[in-house]
């Protein structure tokens, strides 16, 4: 029984490690894809640190009714 | 489109991460447990001064220099005795393997030193071992142990966890009251093998200096 | 290879270097031992890697141009992306993972690796290796064995030259002292495990025992005093304990020390804990011929 | 969006973190200088009676670095770049502010009053887990307000996507609970009993082996949450931002992220190799381990990246040196410490102070000189003053790097002297050294990591002045400095 556990995590480890790297080596494939695509560009989201004030157009807006607060404070 | 989904709703995506970093507990500590938690067939738990004792090891946190995890080496077997076994560790709560050998392992310190020998080098260590940077320890010569902390540990381990102490340990303060004699005699009988006046003293004023203890700790690991 | 490259990796060689000159001045052998080969092999590759990979990247620094900004028209998605993906890195990332499942199915297969088989293995190793030095040990391998275990393993409580640090522990510089005599006489001894049994309390007392402690601890020379008599049953009139049936009064001889190595000793001074759980019996052999070499 | 046009990003909050981080850092490296001294001259240990022993500091040093001074520069970063990244101030929300003033003084209450338990050896020995379940449960509510704050900036932001830094603080937020929680699962034995010793003492739920387990599950990837993720996330905010560059490539930071959830919560067992827990699990944490050295350089190599061609920066902006430096000691420490987990190389390497030297190429030369480059980016847009004085910054820099160096080489070689001297044997096949023979020969090298510390608390204590100075004494700014930091 003792033995059967070890196989079993042992089996488990094996098996997450594959699917570690299939996951991670498809997700690479899905962000070059998506790019090439068009869905999305990922590359654009690093002007979220260089465009920060407050005031500067978000680089994918959150629209006023998805936002969870009302504009109280003015 | 899975990933897409995940990338865009904060909620989920701290969800994802939550599962990402649980698969390694889950696969790697929860199934051992029971087996890992088994003890010895002839472990016995620690009496109430040798609790006391492990208190005092975790107050002035003996483990930031000791280890107490013999290494299957050989040239660790040569020096500390046998191999580190998991079931010999079963009452240890917490476990104080350690992680740095600044000072050598205690896991069998027992077997090769003295009630006398860690009088004298818990007093001056530099005296006894020269060279030796561990710093004296001449405050546990008069500080007090608290064996009635000791007493509610095992007490508690006792009813929590079923660890294989005798009937009279109970939670109410007669059975403390009842048991403290037995933990006063083991007390002197270490005390015995010591020649410093302020815990001979102490002792036989019913009080438990913290050396004490902490040596009678130190003898139980074998 | 550009200047900072070349600091970087002679920084490396530097620590590498001095690593091993520290490592060999203290007599170990690197090579011989594959933990100890494998270790330097492990830091060799840290500091060489860690040197080499920065410096390429901090290289690129000074050499690329900039070519890191984002172009607006990139916001459609469809462009040209100049930072593409570092290959070395992802292929390593593939060799690394490829890697750890031989490390867990080959290396160390986890249904058939053992420590606990991996250190009885070591265990065989190094008896077959030693078993000829320790069997045809001459007097002088013994001594030079025994002072070595010495060192190790007795030298914490009998002192680095066996004085016992001021009282502390046994002197082995003499074989007794009067108030070790006197101990024994006047409380008894029993803590060897001698076939004779235990030794009783007050054998003799007064000046008898004195005058006995005096003559034994003075190694036995001299007149003896009649009062001796009381120990000579058992220790022999020569106090060399009747052929192994009782303590050595006069040296330190091999089933004196076999018996203090198995059941430790408890006399004035303190109680010695038992080592046979540290002390083989061919140490057991070397450290008695060093032990008696301290007190001649 | 006219009624924004006024709004400006409060930095209240990541002005008291930014006090929290140079007290609690003065703090706990002034105690880890005076270890690191006592090992060289043990005399040392006799300061402060009873308190001042090596034994009872070195908790203190590590929880109050990594409580202390580490969270409290993850708490003041969180509290300037949640805002910006999100773009949304946090002023906007009554709630957050309430919300975020109450952690703060909870947690500045709960941080002093736990490192002054430990000086009492109140202590659950379960290393940077000491706390006493008293301050653990005082640990858990700053944290669950935290998280409440995170959660509550990022509900009301502006900015639809997350940026790569949100995820990594969101990720240190979650993995910390989750091992904080697990790992200090205790009962009270006066609650267990009828009131019988002190209130303070428990008993962990776990015992030996599991125990073990549990506590470098939790010990490796507290590491793993609180000084590689968020301050990982800090360098990919605060690198891009203080040097105009966008990431060099953000596809590559969100696989490493990916990457260092998956690999490095398996690693942890890579601490108990040789011990008593099941071979395979042994055997497993030293693989990942090796794994986990291609996501965190990923992120290193992405930083390095980010400035290519941007050697004038580097060589001009003493903030850009201390990042680029930072991510180089990430690489250092990354393929140090997978290294040292290989079962052979772990034989030598475990108990031995080449471990201290490779935690510290990873908090003095990564954690440290992150967060103050961080607070140093930070300082003239929250005070609205230009920086005190580049010269001392320059000064300081070159100081602590040379300190760093200096403690991880010396230890470096302690160590693995150290591993080698225990395995010794001499001609007759029994050990050569005696254990203390082991100890005496590393005094030189004490000595230097004692000198090493010295070095950089003084750099440390440069930093605090020169922040001090700009608060108090630099040249006002009228506005915000977009990229480059100024200083005079």
């Amino acid at each position: 029984m003792e033995m059967d556990l070890r196989n079993l995590q042992g089996y488990a480890n094996i098996f997450m490690t594959i699917f570690l790297v299939v996951m991670l080596y498809w997700y690479i494939i899905h962000l070059y894809r998506s790019e090439k695509k068009g869905v999305r560009d990922y590359e654009k989201y690093g002007n979220i640190a260089l465009d920060d004030s407050v005031t500067s157009t978000p680089v994918e807006d959150k629209p006023a009714s998805q936002r969870e607060y009302k504009e109280e404070n003015k | 489109m899975f990933f897409h989904w995940l990338e865009k709703n904060p909620f989920f995506f701290a969800a994802a991460i939550s599962i990402v970093i649980s698969f390694a507990g889950l696969i790697e500590i929860v199934p051992n447990f029971a087996k890992s938690g088994k003890p010895l067939v002839d472990l016995k738990p620690r009496t109430v001064l040798e609790l006391a004792g492990k208190n005092v090891y975790m107050k002035d946190n003996c483990m930031s220099c000791h280890s107490q995890m013999i290494r299957p080496f050989k040239s660790e077997t040569d020096r500390y005795g046998d191999y580190s076994l998991s079931g010999e560790y079963a009452y240890d709560r917490p476990f104080l393997w350690g992680s740095k050998r600044t000072g050598p392992d205690l896991h069998r310190i027992g077997n090769y030193r003295s009630t006398d020998w860690h009088e004298n080098h818990m007093w001056d260590p530099p005296a006894i071992v020269p060279g030796s940077i561990m710093p004296a320890y001449k405050h546990q010569f008069t500080n007090i142990a608290d064996i009635e902390t000791a007493y509610a540990e095992a007490v508690t381990v006792k009813n929590a966890f079923h660890t294989p102490y005798g009937p009279e340990f109970k939670t109410t303060r007669a059975a403390w009251d009842a048991h403290r004699p037995k933990v006063l005699a083991d007390a002197k009988a270490i005390a015995d093998n010591m020649k410093n006046k302020d815990v001979k003293e102490a002792v036989a004023n019913g009080e438990v200096p913290e050396v004490v203890a902490l040596i009678a700790y130190l003898n139980s690991l074998k | 290879m550009n200047a900072l490259m070349i600091k970087a990796l002679a920084f490396a060689a530097i620590l590498m270097i001095a690593t091993i000159y520290v490592v060999m001045s203290l007599d170990i052998d690197i090579v011989g031992d594959s933990v100890n080969a494998i270790t330097i092999g492990g830091a060799l590759a840290i500091a060489v890697i860690t040197s080499a990979v920065s410096v390429k990247y901090i290289n690129q620094m000074k050499t690329d141009t900039a070519s890191g900004e984002l172009a607006e028209e990139n916001w459609d998605g469809i462009g040209e992306y100049k930072n593409e993906l570092p290959s070395g890195w992802a292929y390593t990332f593939l060799a690394v993972f490829i890697w750890s499942m031989w490390y867990g199915m080959f290396g160390y297969p986890i249904n058939t690796y053992s420590q606990i088989g991996e250190y009885n293995e070591e265990v065989l190793a190094y008896n077959a290796k030693f078993e000829a030095i320790h069997k045809n040990a001459d007097a002088a391998t013994l001594l030079g064995m025994g002072e070595s275990i010495y060192l190790v393993q007795c030298s914490q409580c009998h002192g680095n030259t066996g004085d016992g640090l001021d009282g502390r522990a046994h002197d082995f510089t003499s074989r007794i002292t009067k108030e070790q005599v006197l101990e024994a006489i006047n409380n008894g001894a029993d803590s060897l495990g001698y076939a004779m049994g235990a030794m009783p309390a007050g054998m003799a007392s007064g000046a008898d025992a004195e005058a006995i402690a005096i003559y034994v601890a003075g190694g036995m020379k001299g007149k003896q005093p009649a009062s001796f008599a009381a120990c000579s049953s058992c220790h022999g009139v020569d106090g060399k304990g009747n052929g192994g049936m009782s303590p050595n009064l006069v040296a330190y001889d091999d089933v004196l020390m076999n018996h203090v190595i198995k059941n430790g000793k408890k006399g004035s001074i303190g109680k010695m804990p038992a080592f046979k759980t540290l002390i083989t019996p061919v140490q057991e052999k070397a450290l008695t011929v060093y032990i008696q070499s301290l007190s001649n | 969006m006219q009624s924004n046009a006024a709004l400006e990003y409060d930095y209240s909050l990541a002005k008291k973190f930014t006090f929290l981080t140079i007290l609690f850092g003065i703090l706990g490296m002034v105690v880890g200088t005076l270890i690191a001294a006592q090992m060289a001259f043990p005399e040392l240990n006799y300061l402060l009676g009873e308190y001042g022993t090596f034994s009872r500091l070195r908790p203190v040093h590590t929880n109050t670095v990594v409580f202390g001074f580490t969270v409290s520069g993850i708490f003041a970063t969180w509290f300037y770049l949640g805002q910006r990244v999100l773009k949304v101030s946090i002023a906007e929300s009554k709630f957050l502010m309430v919300i975020g003033n109450i952690q703060f003084w909870l947690y500045f209450v709960v941080a002093l009053a736990a490192t002054v338990s430990l000086l009492f050896g109140v202590s659950s020995s379960k290393e940077y887990a000491q706390y006493e379940w008293p301050f653990d449960l005082g640990v858990v509510v700053v944290w669950v307000l935290w998280g409440i704050g995170m959660m509550g900036l990022i509900g009301i932001r502006r900015e639809k996507a997350l940026y790569i830094s949100v995820w990594y603080y969101l990720a240190c937020f979650l993995g910390v609970a989750m091992l904080y929680l697990f790992n200090n699962m205790a009962i009270p034995t006066y609650f267990a009993t009828e009131g019988l010793g002190s209130i303070l003492h428990s008993v962990s739920m776990y015992s030996g082996t599991n125990d073990a387990l549990v506590q470098w599950w939790y010990g490796h990837n507290a590491v793993a949450f609180g000084f590689t993720v968020p301050i990982v996330g800090m360098i990919y905010y605060f690198l891009p931002k203080e040097s105009g560059q966008a990431i060099y490539s953000y596809k590559l930071s969100l696989l490493s992220f990916w990457g260092l959830m998956f690999v490095y919560l398996w690693a942890g067992s890579h601490h108990l190799l040789w011990s008593t827990v099941p071979d395979w699990m042994q055997t497993m944490g030293s693989a990942f381990s090796v794994v986990l050295i291609l996501p965190s350089w990923g992120s290193a190599i992405n930083m390095l990246l980010t400035m290519k061609g941007e050697w004038n920066q580097l060589t001009d902006n003493p903030l850009i040196k201390f990042m680029v430096l930072a991510s180089t000691f990430y690489m250092l420490s990354t393929i140090e410490g997978p290294i040292q987990a290989i079962r052979s190389v772990n034989a030598i390497a475990h108990f031995t102070d080449w471990i201290p030297g490779h935690v510290h190429d990873g908090t003095l030369g990564w954690v440290t000189f992150m967060i103050m480059a961080a607070i140093f980016h930070m300082s003239p847009r929250m005070f609205k003053r230009e920086i005190y004085s580049k010269k001392l910054m320059e000064a300081q820099f070159w100081l602590q790097t040379v300190a760093v160096v200096l403690y991880f080489t010396s230890m470096w070689i302690a160590g693995i002297t150290q591993g080698m001297m225990w395995r010794a044997v001499d001609e007759y096949g029994n050990l050569m050294y005696s254990f203390i023979d082991t100890v005496t020969v590393l005094h030189p090298y004490y000595t230097i990591r004692a000198l090493s510390g010295v070095m950089y608390l003084t750099g440390f204590i440069m930093f605090a002045y020169n922040i001090y100075k700009t608060m108090t004494s630099g040249r006002v700014l009228t506005e915000e400095p977009q990229f480059r930091t100024p200083m005079a």
